[in-house]
């Protein structure tokens, strides 16, 4: 039971997925669009998982004192205040305590993790305290200060300036920073690997140098490089991909086929 | 103010900087080269960064020279006679505005000191506003003594994507009865001549995504017989190159052929001289950038031969 | 510490003050909350940089802008997910009061008690945090993979097995009208005869000898491996070319940021 | 050997010289004659052949109508430039129609304002109700032709179409519900350049809609699945009797094992990254089960695992499968539960954070299996600038040329399935690799098959094989 019924339902949804696509009826597409819409519920059921196994590794790691555990401490505070700034906005045009009150929301869960990582009882006992008044003087901000307030039933904590700004100010730029990086590690690739080493790498070599220097205002005859490169990019290429797509249909098709059939049980563990 | 002409002063730093560092760096590099030696992985990455920011500092153009298929827009464009009818559809993004809003900046101002008439319309619901910003940075600053609805006309978005051409083919007041700013279709006296697509002289695309160059190919070029133009996004260039010439008399793609446009159109009209080229902008960093990693890789193939000829001696 | 990660580090923080006081001070013609926002410019710069110096080597900026990085990202994703997942989907399917307290759209016409059976699996998978009944989180599992792998199977068979073997059905001789014709009219031409028959030509032969490289269960000898062989080839000569066509855009992404750092942050360019 | 390395050298540099060296010809359209219309058009001839039935292989809710064209349409006086489709409704689809706009209003009220009011809610049942009684109606209101209704316009088409597809809403509260198992008529009108000029056609009906339980169209396909199920449960079979099946070698594989030799020797981890893809991408599958041979070969040498994830479920699962490959090695004691462990759902955040594992704890070996998308590079290159030795495997096409330069290793598309079975040597596993063999060797003589019939000019072969989405 414990370990077969997973395949069971494996099998029976596998199935039943698979014949609908015969079936044109609309009680077979009100089923199909149905399952479609619980795989993305039973997602943000795991995405919570997802945060605490991160909380998780964090914590552990302030705790043990692991290599680069001071770190920790800007994920658990990065994290904390977004989910907070998630949550809540400000109601008139003046902040009042807002400010403060995430603060000490921060330092509380600084303290908090003093506690934990601590091995020293005195302190712990201290950080213990000041845990606990951070945390009054948080809760007390919260109920006491009118100017913001929870939203956990609207999205308004979305439009939250704050919010906002650390996606603008803190989000995209590393973001797209770390994407702009690719400038660099594509010239480096291709310093590294474009080696006439043997026929291959010769070809993989020629190819790569004809498209990069289809607009080269030195070469001459550029027009030509470019058309030729164009040619290189709709027929070789069309014909490689399709190769290459028939065959992970293939290798699609029957790992699928072999995992509706409980063949293929290795993304399963047993114990 | 102080100094008379600093932009041309900041061209010649940016040749001389990057032919200096660049060249020389690279000069060195091969030297290393040639006596075996492998480059650093931080050297190619401080190459490219020079490679990239100075041309954005000190612009730097270079000589680009229209291709075949930008010129013939070019030059379809410049052999209309004044006074021709020119539909230009922003049919993109603003996720592709970067690459073709240039494109359309070039095409509006060639279309208006020719003295053609100029029909704007839009088939994507973002490309009004950048259509907008297309007449309010172009159209308005650079050519004043235009007059909306007499030189130009905005017929903005119209929802219907394929069905909108399909309509406007055999009639264009059924789907435009107003212009964006509710004047009737027969009192905009620039449409005066125009009944339908079939009316114009020359129909513009700009954007590449769906609806785009290929419906205005399928459903009016084709039928109408209208000479039909394009601008499109890199990466689906190649896939309209298929339409040359026969369906697409020519085409732009990406900040390459706004460049080769921008350029076009400054050697013939000196007026232009000042005004803003981003594709010509944007085009200083690629081609230093990939004649960078052309030259790496080069510089690579070279150590690794005469490396292998050291190791069998 | 070491002195000069001291050094570094005191460098940088008043390197920020001052870029933060000269950002303020330029902004106080355009906006009201000019500290906030040259703050805001100037922090979004620095994390620029961090991420850039570890083109140099890992470092402590690198690392706090990593850490900052994740942290963030997943309350984001987990703020986006749940206002969009479980309020707007969700809800509105399953509880008319709850819609009405959440202020989203009931859908009467979508409801379905059945709605409750995935919350039911999501919690289920919760308990994987239990070690004693762990495994019943393998039930939502379970489905997830079984719709998926059905729902994949299908779509792959159709799109990328038989559309494209039938895309592969290309006209070998394109408009033939004889051999003297053939030759009588050869040129080059990217849209004559010659080059479109060639280009098709190319397909064929080059989606055949793809297919054969990717055999398993035979040796690749003799003409099988010679096919394959060519196979390969084109696949590399493909990579070589996508690669190379790639470059550009990524080029562009770098203009981005170093425009932001020129342009918003240093003020060098307009 | 080297005859075919020339003859593809060749012909290929031969292709490129030709495509270089290419002349433009052809003629850009001529400028467009314009068509003057004159004043007054006689009324064209009507479509005719009008055909309405319900359209097949759908759910339901939709008609398709089929007719020939005007007489004028194209030829003749040549004035049709287009038909309008009208279809028959009762006039109780007006009281529908206003009773849906007014719970629409309702509703607004309700999630517009603070306050929701019992009242309101009171409301907006009793409209449903009354919406639901008329609905009941529909049917025999419809029944009722030609009394109590009107002709209304549905559509309007380019002239020289011939055929429409009537794509109601299956949505009862929604615009445009057309009911099932109801009597609908329909007429097409042929019109003019002057929009008072136009003939209508005769009226057809009735027809209803409805929809069916088996999709005649998708009948290769059917076909398709069965013969490849049949085949790989034949070969799985002829495995498990004990059939030697020879699989060619693969690159990346016979490397993994070598790798975590290595990095025991070493002393360094091994680091796994699943990629950006959910447990719904098959990638992911296929990399599951390699990251079980992985574990099960790093418990017993007793070496470190490192595996980030980017997804919430493939963690959970990643956890199962690490954690049964120790159980498997008979090392259950020795298994870390944070040594899978989740980052972020954030694409550059998750590469970020890989990136900075790469270089502190300086992982012997990287595998890389599943999807990928414009990371590969990024963690490929910090890869190799950690110096450890790197296998990747991924089916995401764009990805795979960076794969390649930056990697030791790279298993390309279908190999990245194929390894899975590689792997384990598994023998029902590999019987499933010939039988995706036999799959391919059908597919190139389909394709030759195919190149024969379109030379000959047989349509009907190519035809079989287009798929309607």
């Amino acid at each position: 039971m414990k370990r077969e019924l997973p395949f069971v339902l494996v099998f029976i949804f596998g199935m039943f997925m698979l014949l609908q696509y015969f079936v044109p009826h609309e009680k077979s597409e009100w089923v199909y669009e149905f399952f479609l819409a619980w795989t993305i519920i039973i997602g943000i059921f795991a995405l919570a998982l997802g945060i605490w196994s991160l909380f998780k590794v964090s914590v552990d790691k302030i705790k043990m004192h692991r290599p680069g555990w001071g770190y920790s401490y800007v994920t658990l505070a990065g994290l904390f205040v977004m989910i907070a700034f998630g949550f809540t906005k400000r109601n008139g045009d003046a902040w009042g305590l807002y400010h403060l009150w995430w603060i000490l929301g921060l330092l509380c869960l600084g303290a908090i993790m003093q506690v934990r990582a601590e091995t020293n009882t005195g302190r712990k006992k201290m950080y213990f305290v000041v845990s606990l008044v951070l945390l009054a003087a948080t809760v007390a901000i919260s109920i006491f200060d009118n100017t913001w307030s929870f939203h956990f039933y609207t999205s308004e904590g979305l439009e939250n300036t704050l919010f906002r700004n650390f996606f603008d100010y803190i989000m995209i730029p590393i973001l797209s920073t770390m994407f702009a990086l690719l400038a660099f590690f594509i010239a480096s690739a291709a310093y590294r690997a474009f080696r006439a080493r043997n026929l291959m790498a010769t070809l993989l070599l020629f190819a790569a140098l004809l498209v990069m220097s289809r607009f080269n205002p030195w070469i001459p005859g550029a027009e030509y490089v470019a058309k030729a490169s164009t040619w290189l990019m709709n027929v070789p290429n069309l014909a490689a991909q399709r190769a290459i797509v028939m065959g992970i249909g293939l290798g699609v098709i029957a790992t699928a086929l072999k995992v509706i059939l409980g063949i293929e049980r290795g993304y399963m563990g047993k114990g | 103010m102080f100094y008379p002409g600093p932009l041309v002063a900041l061209v010649d730093i940016g040749r001389t900087i990057s032919l200096v560092i660049i060249g020389g760096g690279l000069l060195w590099l091969f030297i290393r080269a040639l006596k075996g030696k492998e480059v650093d992985r931080r050297v190619i990455f401080l190459f490219i960064f020079i490679a990239v920011a100075t041309p954005i500092l000190f612009p730097i153009t270079f000589g680009e020279k229209a291709t075949r298929v930008v010129k013939a827009v070019y030059d379809k464009i410049e052999s209309l006679p004044a006074g021709s009818t020119v539909i230009i559809s922003f049919d993109f993004d603003p996720a592709m505005a970067p690459e073709v809003q240039p494109m359309a900046n070039a095409i509006t101002r060639h279309c208006l000191v020719k003295g053609h008439k100029i029909i704007f319309m839009s088939l994507f619901a973002t490309g009004q506003a950048l259509l907008t910003q297309t007449l309010r940075d172009v159209v308005e600053t650079e050519f004043p003594d235009k007059k909306e609805e007499v030189d130009y006309v905005n017929l903005g978005y119209k929802a219907g994507n394929e069905g909108v051409l399909n309509v406007i083919i055999s009639d264009f007041k059924k789907m435009f009865p107003t212009d964006v700013n509710n004047i009737p279709y027969d009192s905009i006296p620039a449409l005066d001549d125009v009944s339908s697509c079939k009316d114009v002289d020359l129909i513009v695309s700009i954007g590449g995504g769906k609806p785009g160059v290929k419906e205005w190919v399928l459903f009016v070029g084709d039928p109408g017989r209208v000479p039909v133009a394009c601008g499109v996004a890199a990466v689906v260039a190649p896939q309209m190159y298929p339409y040359y010439p026969k369906q697409l008399l020519g085409l732009l793609g990406g900040i390459k052929g706004a460049a080769e446009y921008e350029s076009e159109l400054i050697h013939n009209y000196p007026r232009f001289k000042d005004v803003d080229t981003p594709g010509l902008r944007m085009m200083g960093p690629q081609t230093l950038a990939h004649m960078v990693i052309i030259t790496f890789i080069l510089i690579g193939n070279l150590s690794f031969f005469i490396k292998k000829r050291k190791d069998r001696q | 510490m070491k002195r000069t990660t001291v050094l570094v580090m005191v460098g940088a923080i008043v390197i920020f003050g001052i870029s933060w006081v000269l950002k303020s001070m330029s902004l106080t013609s355009t906006t009201d909350h000019y500290i906030a926002k040259g703050f805001a410019i100037t922090f979004a710069a620095f994390l620029t940089l961090c991420i850039f110096s570890f083109l140099y080597k890992d470092n402590p900026f690198y690392k706090f802008a990593e850490h900052l990085f994740v942290g963030v990202s997943a309350a984001f994703w987990m703020s986006m997910g749940f206002w969009s997942t479980i309020v707007g989907n969700l809800i509105p399917r399953v509880s008319e009061t709850l819609s009405n307290y959440f202020k989203v759209p009931y859908h009467p016409e979508s409801y379905n008690p059945f709605y409750f059976l995935p919350v039911f699996l999501g919690i289920l998978l919760l308990l994987r945090l239990s070690r004693k009944v762990g495994w019943v989180s393998r039930w939502p599992l379970a489905f997830i993979v079984g719709t998926t792998a059905g729902f994949n199977f299908i779509r792959y068979l159709r799109s990328d097995f038989i559309e494209q073997v039938s895309a592969t059905f290309v006209p070998l001789l394109v408009d033939w009208q004889g051999i003297g014709h053939f030759f009588s009219n050869l040129s080059l031409s990217s849209t004559g005869q010659f080059v479109a028959m060639l280009s098709n030509w190319v397909i064929f032969f080059g989606v055949l000898c793809g297919i054969i490289y990717f055999f398993f269960s035979k040796e690749h000898k003799g003409v099988f491996g010679g096919a394959s062989k060519i196979g390969i080839w084109i696949l590399m000569i493909t990579f070589g070319a996508s690669f190379g066509y790639t470059v550009m855009g990524r080029i562009s992404l770098l203009v981005g940021r170093i425009t932001f750092l020129f342009k918003d942050w240093l003020s060098l360019i307009s | 050997m080297a005859l075919y390395k020339w003859f593809f050298v060749l012909g290929f540099i031969f292709c490129l010289c030709g495509m270089a060296t290419a002349q433009e010809s052809g003629v850009p359209p001529d400028s467009a004659n314009i068509d003057t219309i004159s004043q007054s058009i006689p009324p064209p001839a009507p479509v005719t052949d009008l055909q309405a039935f319900d359209t097949r292989n759908d759910h339901g809710h939709s008609i398709t109508l089929k007719w020939k064209k005007s007489a004028d349409d194209g030829a003749g006086n040549n004035s049709v430039i287009g038909y309008e489709i009208y279809t028959w409704e009762p006039n109780m689809v007006d009281s529908m129609a206003q009773l849906r706009s007014e719970i629409d209003q309702v509703r607004a009220a309700i999630y517009g304002g603070k306050k929701t009011g019992e009242d309101l809610k009171k409301k907006i049942r009793t409209l449903k109700d009354q919406y639901d009684i008329l609905l009941e109606q529909l049917t025999v209101a419809h029944a009722g032709y030609p009394e109590g209704g009107e002709w209304r316009l549905v559509d309007k088409v380019p002239a020289g179409t011939e055929t429409y597809v009537h794509l109601g809403s299956k949505e009862k509260l929604a615009e445009g519900y057309i009911p099932d198992y109801t009597d609908l008529y329909y007429r097409v009108d042929a019109l003019t350049a002057d929009s008072v000029v136009k003939t209508p056609s005769v009226v057809v009906g009735p027809v209803q809609c409805y929809g069916q339980w088996f999709n005649t169209e998708q009948v290769p396909v059917l076909i398709t699945v069965i013969l490849f199920g049949v085949l790989i449960l034949y070969f799985v079979m002829l495995a498990r009797k004990g059939k030697e099946i020879y699989v060619r070698p693969i690159g990346g594989i016979e490397a993994v094992d070598d790798a975590i030799g290595r990095a025991t020797e070493m002393g360094k981890p091994i680091l796994y990254v699943l990629g950006l893809g959910s447990v719904s991408d098959v990638a992911t599958i296929a990399a599951f089960t390699i990251l079980q041979r992985v574990a099960k070969k790093v418990a017993e040498y007793q070496t470190d695992l490192i595996v980030p994830t980017y997804d919430p479920i493939v963690m959970s699962v990643a956890q199962d499968v690490v954690k049964s490959a120790y159980y498997d090695a008979g090392r259950a004691d020795t298994y870390k539960e944070d040594s899978v462990f989740f980052v972020t759902q954030s694409q550059f955040a998750y590469v970020a954070a890989v990136n900075g594992i790469m270089l502190r704890d300086l992982p012997a070996t990287n595998v890389y299996m599943g999807k990928f998308y414009a990371e590969s590079l990024l963690l490929a290159e910090t890869g190799a600038l950690a110096g450890s030795i790197q296998i990747s495997g991924t089916d995401e096409i764009a990805q795979m040329p960076f794969f390649i330069v930056a990697c030791d290793y790279t298993l390309i598309g279908e190999e990245l399935y194929a390894a899975s079975a590689y792997l384990g040597r598994e023998p029902i596993l590999l019987g499933s690799l010939k039988a995706q063999d036999y799959a391919k060797a059908a597919i190139i003589i389909l394709s030759i098959l195919g190149i024969i019939a379109t030379v000959l000019g047989f349509t009907w072969f190519t035809e079989f094989f287009h798929v309607t989405s």
